[in-house]
């Protein structure tokens, strides 16, 4: 545990090298965004493609072997690092977005889901008030396909999920929410709100976006169906993500995409599916990529989640007490380092979020300004937009201090 | 010039308009509404136009969102209300190339007037769409009320 | 023309001087199933992560706007390879099989296409009996969704699609087939298909997945409405594929999936959706992949794409002499270099596929064995796999001979 | 021994197996028929278990596919009609646990007896399928044929 050391952290991250215009260094403090990567990653993937690429399962040559191998090993270690019982529940998709997508449209499919029959009018899908907009979006849209209500947690002014603010019934098909917030911060009690799904009958979908980079996860413990998450913000690579899935469920679910890899057999007008993961993985996999992500959880396993954790919860308890200097300053979402993740999400007087980040930008730190795609939370608020500062492994205090003193400076511009 | 130097983004007049927006508010005279959104910061403008024969006589709206967003609104009313349909047609192309030139072309003062601060704003490309909002939604509003007119003679 | 240079070439494919078990040389004649990659491509990659990462669109300082830049270059840079018009004609898919699937589900979604209305029961869709898995199983999928029919074109004993096994009508409302064969090699009329779909009022969707890779594309001469193909199989990373839509039917269709900046505006119930292309990419794209595709199409045009195929032309003509002197070989498809891509098809007489490419293997020699993701066109030809090698800008005419050396070598010791 | 040396692939056992192939052909008398494909490269074998009590009688089947897949059914043939479902399982578990080891773990001549000479194979991981193919499809065909009986006697 006390091993974790942020100065020999951020010597594996070339970019936290780079200084920007007016030779400022770069701080970045937006990895809620998108998380940045060490060069064990770049070296993995460039590797790959120098001496082992080949496409993957279709290939019998030494080539082809390799590259299979080193495909299916990402997929071993993602298993191992969230707690998978079995290597064959993760399936990859090109982020979390496609992960929540493809669990929508084939629950939406499905003529038999688990002895309940197919979802259609009367039934329910609940999701919350603090999704990110890649697990709202799809909901309606199956309600649409199937004829099913949408129902949401509200949030409590003070950023949590309001648990009560509706009832769970028989009528409760899906329960479909975020473990932590990614502009609140918040981290949610998933492990309860399984608990109450499953003692309804109604399947979990956990958007583990935010909290697999963060925090040691365990799937098989927690208990829910599915859990999404997303290659490029737990120091991997873009154009991957994971859906896990409780096996015996992924197995009785309609395909997604057609094509590839993910059939059995195929003639002109009627095909069979192979078994998962592969039926969910249409086309020529993320090879390469899933190279890469297994670079990042051996990466992330070799400084311990915990550690990560601890790290994250420190920075983040610093800067919550820093922000709170800062005159005009309002923070959204819960203000002390308890059930919270390194994302603060903040109003600054009258000062528009994209004036803030402009006058940030110009002193090197790196934040987001907007609705951090979750336009109907910012409304809760009663907020257009936020600024949002984020922080992660390479994070360290002096970028918090760089982060108020840039914020002052951005009062004083604005006159505020 | 570059990301360090934002006083050539927020120039003076920007700021003022910012402070003391121009023609804002939603006149209940007008041909036609719409309402446009940033979709990547969710800015947004309620916009209306309202047309006398050629004439643009009034722009009236509502805006939420940045400085420069908010200031380019400002300075569009200024420019476009009281012109023909055909000279603040002219008006938005001269700014809109300003916009895209990431600061390569020589803005045109005798046109564009005040919106030359928004010169500046072309060599920040995640703030161009900003200076666009309140234009754009003017065009909308306006090739709508055009065609409106169009159907009501024929 | 007479630039292209081979062995210059080969210097940038760092895979191409390995060495594999029993120390051979690696001779990689699967390049219909993936290509190799340059080090231009590879570095563009690590260059990317190294220095300019962030996530696009979204974030607005300075590394944002770097990768924003970058990552719409790389669609500027291949909407100019293929001669889109606009560059908002191209959309950012995971593969080609997403790319035709997302076609198929949003065609047979739209309640409304071009004045004619929704793909209902009567009206027929047509494809071919060449077709890759990924260009057929979504179109029974729609079939089954919509009530619409199933036709296919036939393919002749030589290998060439039989135009006129079927007529088109004003029934038909998608017509989707490959422009090259990745089992045959076959080159297709596509222009004269689409002529004949337009005739009648039909949408066009090409498979550009063979030819996009290996000759000169240009989207607005071919007049057709969709073209999908890949970028692993155009020295490109994995993880990025690409849909090329005509931009005024593409932003009169619905979306595919539901997220993060495919929207305009987000509440919990309905949202309502950004123009083309971001309507189609939901969630973070394939950023670093659309990097190291277009670095991908600056190598290919460096090079020149008419010498690109004319260098296919030369080694596939080459081998189809070659192989013609192998004893029991016997090719399925063209065998003269006409209208013909690189990549044959053959059987050894009795000696399965999978045994003739272990052979080849131990010899060093890359080949592929099975159905190749083509099991309708096998049936059609009456075999249940066959062994294909298949050429690209690296292959050379030692190579080949190679290859013909470990076929003899496979018949002495399978005793054919 | 690596993938230049087929010959620890290619055994003389399994060549046998692949041209005289022991068993062949789908007999009348049986309990269950499945088809097994491999998707990898379309081998595909149709199987027929006939049990007679606790005996696996015949084993029956029809397979297309390469030397390894059909040299396997074979072999496979041979080691369990005859033996109590009980014994052929075991001897499933013995092949299959030498298969999936990568070449580590000795094989068990005793129980395993002609098909030891697979136990090359497991060295090359893209055929390792081949060889499981029909052992694969005697294992459902026959918990198939068990289920069947059991609900018959219930
Ligand atoms: C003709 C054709 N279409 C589609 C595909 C699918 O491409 P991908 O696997 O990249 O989705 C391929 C390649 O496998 C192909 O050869
Ligand atoms: C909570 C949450 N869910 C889903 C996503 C979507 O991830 P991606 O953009 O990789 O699909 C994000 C990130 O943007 C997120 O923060």
């Amino acid at each position: 545990m006390s091993t974790f050391d942020v100065n020999a952290v951020r010597q594996d991250f070339p970019i936290l090298g780079r200084r920007l215009a007016g030779d400022v260094p770069l701080v970045y403090l937006d990895s809620a965004n998108t998380s940045q990567k060490p060069q064990q990653v770049i070296d993995a993937i460039a590797d790959h493609y120098a001496l082992h690429n080949a496409n993957v399962a279709r290939a019998m040559h030494q080539l082809g072997a390799e590259a299979s191998e080193a495909f299916e090993s990402g997929r071993s270690k993602v298993a191992a690092f969230i707690g998978s019982k079995r290597t064959d529940e993760v399936v990859f998709t090109k982020n979390a977005s496609e992960a929540l997508n493809l669990v929508a449209r084939v629950l939406g499919d499905a003529r038999e889901i688990e002895g309940r029959g197919p979802i259609g009018p009367g039934d329910e899908i609940v999701i919350s008030q603090m999704e990110h907009h890649s697990n709202i979006v799809p909901w309606p849209l199956l309600c649409e396909r199937t004829g099913a209500t949408l129902r949401w947690f509200e949030v409590t002014d003070d950023g949590r999920l309001d648990l009560d603010s509706i009832e769970l019934s028989e009528r409760t098909r899906v329960v479909a929410v975020t473990w932590v917030s990614n502009m609140l911060g918040t981290i949610n009690p998933v492990a309860e709100i399984v608990r109450r799904a499953k003692s309804v009958g109604a399947l979990t979908v956990i958007d583990g976006s935010q909290s697999v980079p963060q925090m040691p996860v365990n799937v098989s413990e927690l208990g829910a169906d599915f859990v999404a998450f997303t290659g490029h913000k737990m120091v991997g690579p873009t154009g991957i993500g994971v859906l896990w899935g409780r096996y015996e469920l992924l197995a009785s679910l309609p395909p997604f995409l057609g094509g590839g890899e993910m059939i059995e057999t195929v003639a002109m007008e009627r095909s069979t599916f192979a078994a998962p993961p592969a039926r969910f993985e249409a086309g020529t996999p993320p090879i390469a990529q899933a190279v890469g992500l297994g670079a990042a959880v051996d990466y992330l396993s070799s400084l311990g989640m915990e550690n990560v954790a601890a790290h994250e919860q420190q920075v983040t308890a610093y800067a919550l007490g820093r922000l709170a200097e800062v005159p005009g300053l309002d923070i959204i979402g819960p203000r002390e380092a308890i059930e919270r993740g390194g994302a603060i999400s903040f109003t600054l007087g009258e000062v528009h979020p994209h004036d803030v980040s402009q006058l940030l930008d110009s002193q090197g730190v790196a934040v987001r300004a907007g609705h951090h795609c979750a336009k109907p939370l910012h409304q809760r608020f009663g907020v257009q937009s936020t600024t949002r500062a984020s922080f992660y492994l390479y994070t360290t205090e002096a970028e918090i201090d760089a982060l108020v003193e840039a914020l002052n400076h951005t009062r004083k511009y604005f006159g505020v | 010039m570059n990301a360090a130097n934002v006083d050539a983004l927020y120039q003076e007049i920007i700021l003022d308009h910012y402070k003391n927006p121009q023609g804002e508010g939603l006149r209940d005279d007008f041909d036609t509404e719409v309402h446009h959104v940033n979709p990547t910061c969710g800015d947004e403008i309620t916009l209306r136009v309202d047309l006398d024969g050629d004439i643009v006589k009034d722009v009236s709206y509502a805006a939420e969102g940045c400085s420069i967003s908010q200031a380019s609104a400002s300075v569009m009313y200024e420019l476009v209300h009281g012109k023909t349909v055909a000279q603040a047609f002219a008006i938005l192309d001269e700014f809109h190339a300003m916009m895209q030139s990431k600061g390569q072309i020589e803005p045109n003062e005798d046109v564009l007037e005040d919106a030359i601060a928004f010169a500046g704003v072309a060599k920040f490309p995640a703030r161009v769409k900003c200076a666009l909002l309140g234009w754009m939604a003017w065009k909308d509003a306006t090739s709508a009320a055009l065609s409106l007119k169009e159907q009501e003679q024929s």
